[in-house]
């Protein structure tokens, strides 16, 4: 059952890596905006709050399309991207990686600003007191009683990430060996009248993929939690 | 050292007017539960902004909401251990002491550190969690914690409160030692006017949010023998 | 250059099978190295009108191929009518309903009774786009219309009637032939709507070897893989 | 540019109910299962968090695809309740729920078992010695303390149902008035060539949506953390 | 009333071994920083489940692991002031207050209540959440809290702790008045010696998780004049 096609390999390989780099690149960044959520109040919160949840709310085709006529070759910020720092999204893997982190975006966040919210801040004075800087205090207490959300999310996101495919393929297409996903695989297959087996076979995988990270996270969470309740 | 506090704030419907000066090594802050000792703290420790006045410690202005001027905790080198020990829940017990020399980048001090975790007794805890110790094993740990932080000046919002009589007995003498030799200035919350008396250079009495009394020793009340209770015993049979 | 070994088609996902066999072959006869992105018609003519790197375009139907053209992101010169497709009226595999006559007076609502009938978005769906047509054209539209239940594919559609959610269903012959769990109950006359046409053309940006994949195409070796797949040829083949 | 035809009006609606009706069901089973994964040990542990997670790990189609064969007319589930219990989603505004639920699920269990996980343990055995028995700890306490994870789940499944559109579509199909959701009527708008002005108007209308949805979950959000942190 | 407890337990490196019988109304628990106190009373309490021994109420057994019997804290109608007060943070005051009457659905009783936040002052902060509570407030409110719920045994881990003497002097009594008068029998954790002699009538005197002295106030300690501390000053200076 599981003998896996060439292009099929080249798909999950490639889906690891967006999955991956969309999840790694976005957490810093889902970070620093659930701090801003959860502790500042600034004028246009509420509206950087829906942006960050519009993924979510909008059909992913719309996403994807928006995202073609923002970063694509023709796009505003795709043509300035492409013409003076050499980055191009279009059509390529690095395209899939950033429609999967803006999809997953609003997974990341959700939970990282939850644990924020959570910590308590009388630690965070305490630290104070003891010379730490604001940006100090954020990154040995705040952040590290908070690492339980940043698991979380990153749970979330990356799981999101594997699945996505509706602005991936409205983004990027479905090119083999550059974009094509396990996703936007499956997608191709179950429109091909015979090629259900195929589209199992790939969906048993990115089932595996996402235990793992699930097993992996848990474990991390499981310990993160044991330190935070001290036993 | 001279600690000058002359601040307002109001806590809902509690209201703190409050101005003194310490001049001496230790300044007792005395008065009873809800008095107002632990905002009052928080205020010279940059934790609570006053509403309006000054704190000074020498000739640095640590708060004035005239001039806009409020250092920020930080900032103040002020070390502070407070009621509940707040101890970093995912440090261990070495990782908690050696939090302060961290984030003012000392240097590493084995001896100093020897000398604080031995007077503690906390030698045999260093590995563990703040959730596996006891009420007092915590309030010593802050303690050693904030003392390592070399601070300019320590707050010590009823340290002893939780330790058993033996303990103190330690502990206080190394408090009056720090304050002669080392020359570590306290300020110094308590209800229990014997330690105060141990300790306190002068004394603030705080009532209601205000300050009732002023001075040395004198202004205490007077000790009942074997820790007050005994003269009220009649009342209760 | 490997690069230059390499044509990039954008097909309708509909076309999966038969053009995967078709691009193995030509890869194998020529050297040149076919990779084929399939996805809907529409999002792969936006996409091309984003400018991306694709050197033919294969539409499901002539609406998004005009819209290509209308925007010159086609070389419309290099345009043709590649495949056919007849419209047919299925039922699950076990249904009662069977040898329906699709003609005038045809009362599809009737047929249907209180159940469903499955089909490609009407508004959406090229293959949806075309029963809605040919219902219009016989006069059973509007009775039939509140029991359509549309799909966002061909292949969904076909689903929902194997399954027997749907009593009915209308789709293409070529997907019709190869899900077991349905029979064809009836073929819409090819004059109840505008002919079904899979339009191919080479992009306006095309590399030069895409004149030589469109030729293939063409020829009789790609006529009979079509069939295979149940697509009517349209082009007369070019050896 | 805001005139909106009868037919969008009814997608607007049926949206609204089917994202409402999502949400306040899978909401007592979401906790009840975020409860399960932050307390309990058990056997099939990992697998019931696999499963929670899946329909975001799968392409929406084939959640739809499953949820077809599972709870279809002929499905399993499906001619069981339709036999015994006369529920019937198939082609029902209630299979369009049932689909978002399903896939707003993960997106609601995470930030509650954080919640809950979050919440100390030391104020639960208060209440014991207070004598509530477990289950009246959990309503009391342990529930009211992980109120910000409930709200931020309800938060984002409600956004993921309002967006949600592929699981729907193949398992319910489209059919105006019945379950023709906001995002379906968008994706069928956008594959029309000369449909994105009317999409457009359509996204716009489910922005506003998620949007006062989120304003409204902000202030109860906000009143929850004061409530904890005690101000 | 009859406490019986004899169990063993480990809590890491930490092992407590101890039997004994509290037949009096108030069995003292005395014992240094660490020595098992709180461990000790949440094993009564039925939130730490001993690894070995028993643990029983007159002729009711509570824990017994031989016969594998462990009764539920919520079952067991004892009242627990915590070291660390616990308020409900979710809770106003008076909700807290009136939290064991609703889960033991009690009929409401505005006398006690009254008679209880008089005593411990509390009844200008029945609005406030514990957030806005000083360190004693807090205490005070838990006192409350366990004592409105009318268990059947009280258990208090240094109740007094974070209060000043006055207050103590006026809650000591009541607490004796409530072993006395309304004969709700208790468990008492002080390291304060005076405390232990006003209100225990048994004291069991712990060091390093064992039993190593049971008996009347004559095991304590010999109190020392002005809270013990002066004897030590000469080594300080
Ligand atoms: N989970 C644990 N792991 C390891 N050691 C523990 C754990 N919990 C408690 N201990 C140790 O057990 C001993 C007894 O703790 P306990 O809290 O019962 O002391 P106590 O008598 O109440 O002290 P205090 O007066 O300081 O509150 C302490 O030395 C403590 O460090
Ligand atoms: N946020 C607040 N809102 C309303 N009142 C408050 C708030 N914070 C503190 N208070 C009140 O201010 C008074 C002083 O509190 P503070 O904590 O300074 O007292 P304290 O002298 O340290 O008492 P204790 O010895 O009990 O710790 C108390 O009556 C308290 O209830
Ligand atoms: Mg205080
Ligand atoms: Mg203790």
């Amino acid at each position: 059952m599981f003998d896996i096609s060439p292009t099929e390999w080249i798909a999950i390989q490639l889906s690891l890596r967006v999955a991956a780099v969309a999840t790694l690149v976005a957490t810093p960044l889902g970070i620093a905006v659930a701090w801003l959520l959860a502790r500042r109040d600034f004028w246009g919160k509420s509206l950087l709050d829906a942006l960050v949840h519009l993924p979510l709310v909008l059909p992913p085709v719309v996403t994807g399309y928006l995202l073609l006529l923002t970063f694509g070759r023709r796009g505003l910020v795709g043509a300035w991207l492409s013409d003076h720092l050499g980055v191009v999204f279009a059509f390529r893997w690095t395209g899939a990686a950033l429609a999967c982190g803006i999809m997953a975006f609003p997974l990341l966040v959700r939970p990282i600003r939850l644990s924020i919210e959570a910590v308590d801040r009388r630690m965070e004075q305490a630290a104070a007191t003891l010379g730490a800087a604001p940006w100090r205090v954020f990154s040995t207490i705040t952040l590290r009683l908070a690492m339980p959300g940043v698991l979380a999310g990153m749970v979330l996101g990356f799981a999101k990430a594997i699945g996505e495919f509706g602005a991936t393929i409205t983004f990027v297409s479905n090119i083999p060996g550059e974009t094509q996903t396990i996703s936007s695989a499956v997608y191709s297959l179950i429109q091909t009248p015979d090629g259900d087996p195929a589209a199992m076979r790939l969906v048993a995988v990115s089932i595996v993929i996402a235990l793992a990270a699930l097993v992996a996270s848990e474990w991390f969470a499981r310990r993160a939690l044991q330190r935070l309740h001290g036993n | 050292m001279m600690l000058r506090v002359d601040v307002s704030k109001s806590l809902g419907d509690f209201h703190i007017e409050a101005s003194f000066a310490g001049a001496g090594r230790v300044t007792g802050l005395f008065g009873a539960s809800g008095a107002g000792k632990t905002s009052l703290v928080n205020m010279i420790a940059g934790l609570l902004r006053p509403d309006r006045g000054r704190i000074s410690i020498d000739s640095e202005t640590l708060d004035d909401t005239a001039a806009r001027v409020h250092v920020p905790a930080h900032r103040r080198r002020i070390g502070y251990v407070f009621q509940d020990a707040r101890l970093f829940p995912h440090l261990d017990v070495r990782q908690n002491l050696d939090y302060g020399r961290r984030m003012n980048r000392l240097a590493d001090d084995p001896v100093q550190r020897a000398r604080v975790t031995d007077l503690l007794d906390i030698g045999g805890l260093l590995g563990r969690r703040p959730g596996q110790l006891s009420g007092g094993e915590r309030q010593r740990v802050a303690l050693g914690r904030a003392l390592l932080a070399q601070p300019r000046l320590l707050l010590l919002d009823e340290p002893l409160g939780s330790l058993d009589e033996e303990r103190k007995v330690e502990i206080l003498p190394y408090l009056v030692r720090l304050r002669d030799e080392a020359s570590v200035p306290m300020v110094y919350v308590s209800h229990n006017a014997g330690e105060m008396r141990q300790l306190a250079t002068s004394i603030v009495m705080l009532r209601r949010g205000r300050v009732i009394a002023f001075g040395g020793a004198e202004v205490l009340p007077e000790a009942l023998p074997s820790g007050l209770i005994s003269a009220n015993t009649r009342t209760s049979r | 250059l490997a690069e230059d070994k390499r044509l990039t088609v954008f097909a309708a996902a509909s076309m999966k099978n038969a053009l995967d066999e078709l691009n193995t072959a030509y890869a194998a006869n020529t050297g040149v190295k076919i990779v084929a992105s399939y996805a809907a018609s529409s999002t792969l003519a936006k996409q091309i009108e984003q400018g991306a790197p694709a050197d033919i375009f294969v539409s499901a139907d002539t609406d998004w191929m005009d819209y290509a053209i209308a925007r010159k992101d086609i070389d419309e010169s290099t345009r043709i009518n590649l495949l056919g497709n007849s419209l047919v009226l299925i039922a699950p595999k076990d249904s009662a309903i069977d040898n329906v006559a699709i003609g005038r007076g045809f009362d599809l609502a009737k047929l249907a009774g209180d159940g469903r009938i499955a089909a490609g978005d009407v508004n959406a769906v090229p293959a949806g786009k075309y029963a809605k047509a040919a219902l219009e054209d016989l006069g059973a539209w509007r009775t039939a219309e509140p029991k359509f239940a549309m799909a966002d594919s061909v292949r969904a559609a076909l689903t929902l009637v194997a399954r027997a959610e749907a009593v009915l269903g209308i789709v293409y012959a070529s997907d019709a032939r190869i899900e077991p769990g349905v029979k064809i109950v009836g073929t819409f006359p090819a004059d109840s709507h505008r002919p079904i046409v899979y339009p191919v053309a080479a992009t306006a940006a095309a590399k030069a070897e895409a004149a030589g994949y469109l030729a293939f195409l063409r020829s009789s070796r790609a006529k009979t893989t079509f069939e295979k797949y149940g697509f009517t040829f349209l082009p007369r083949p070019t050896s």
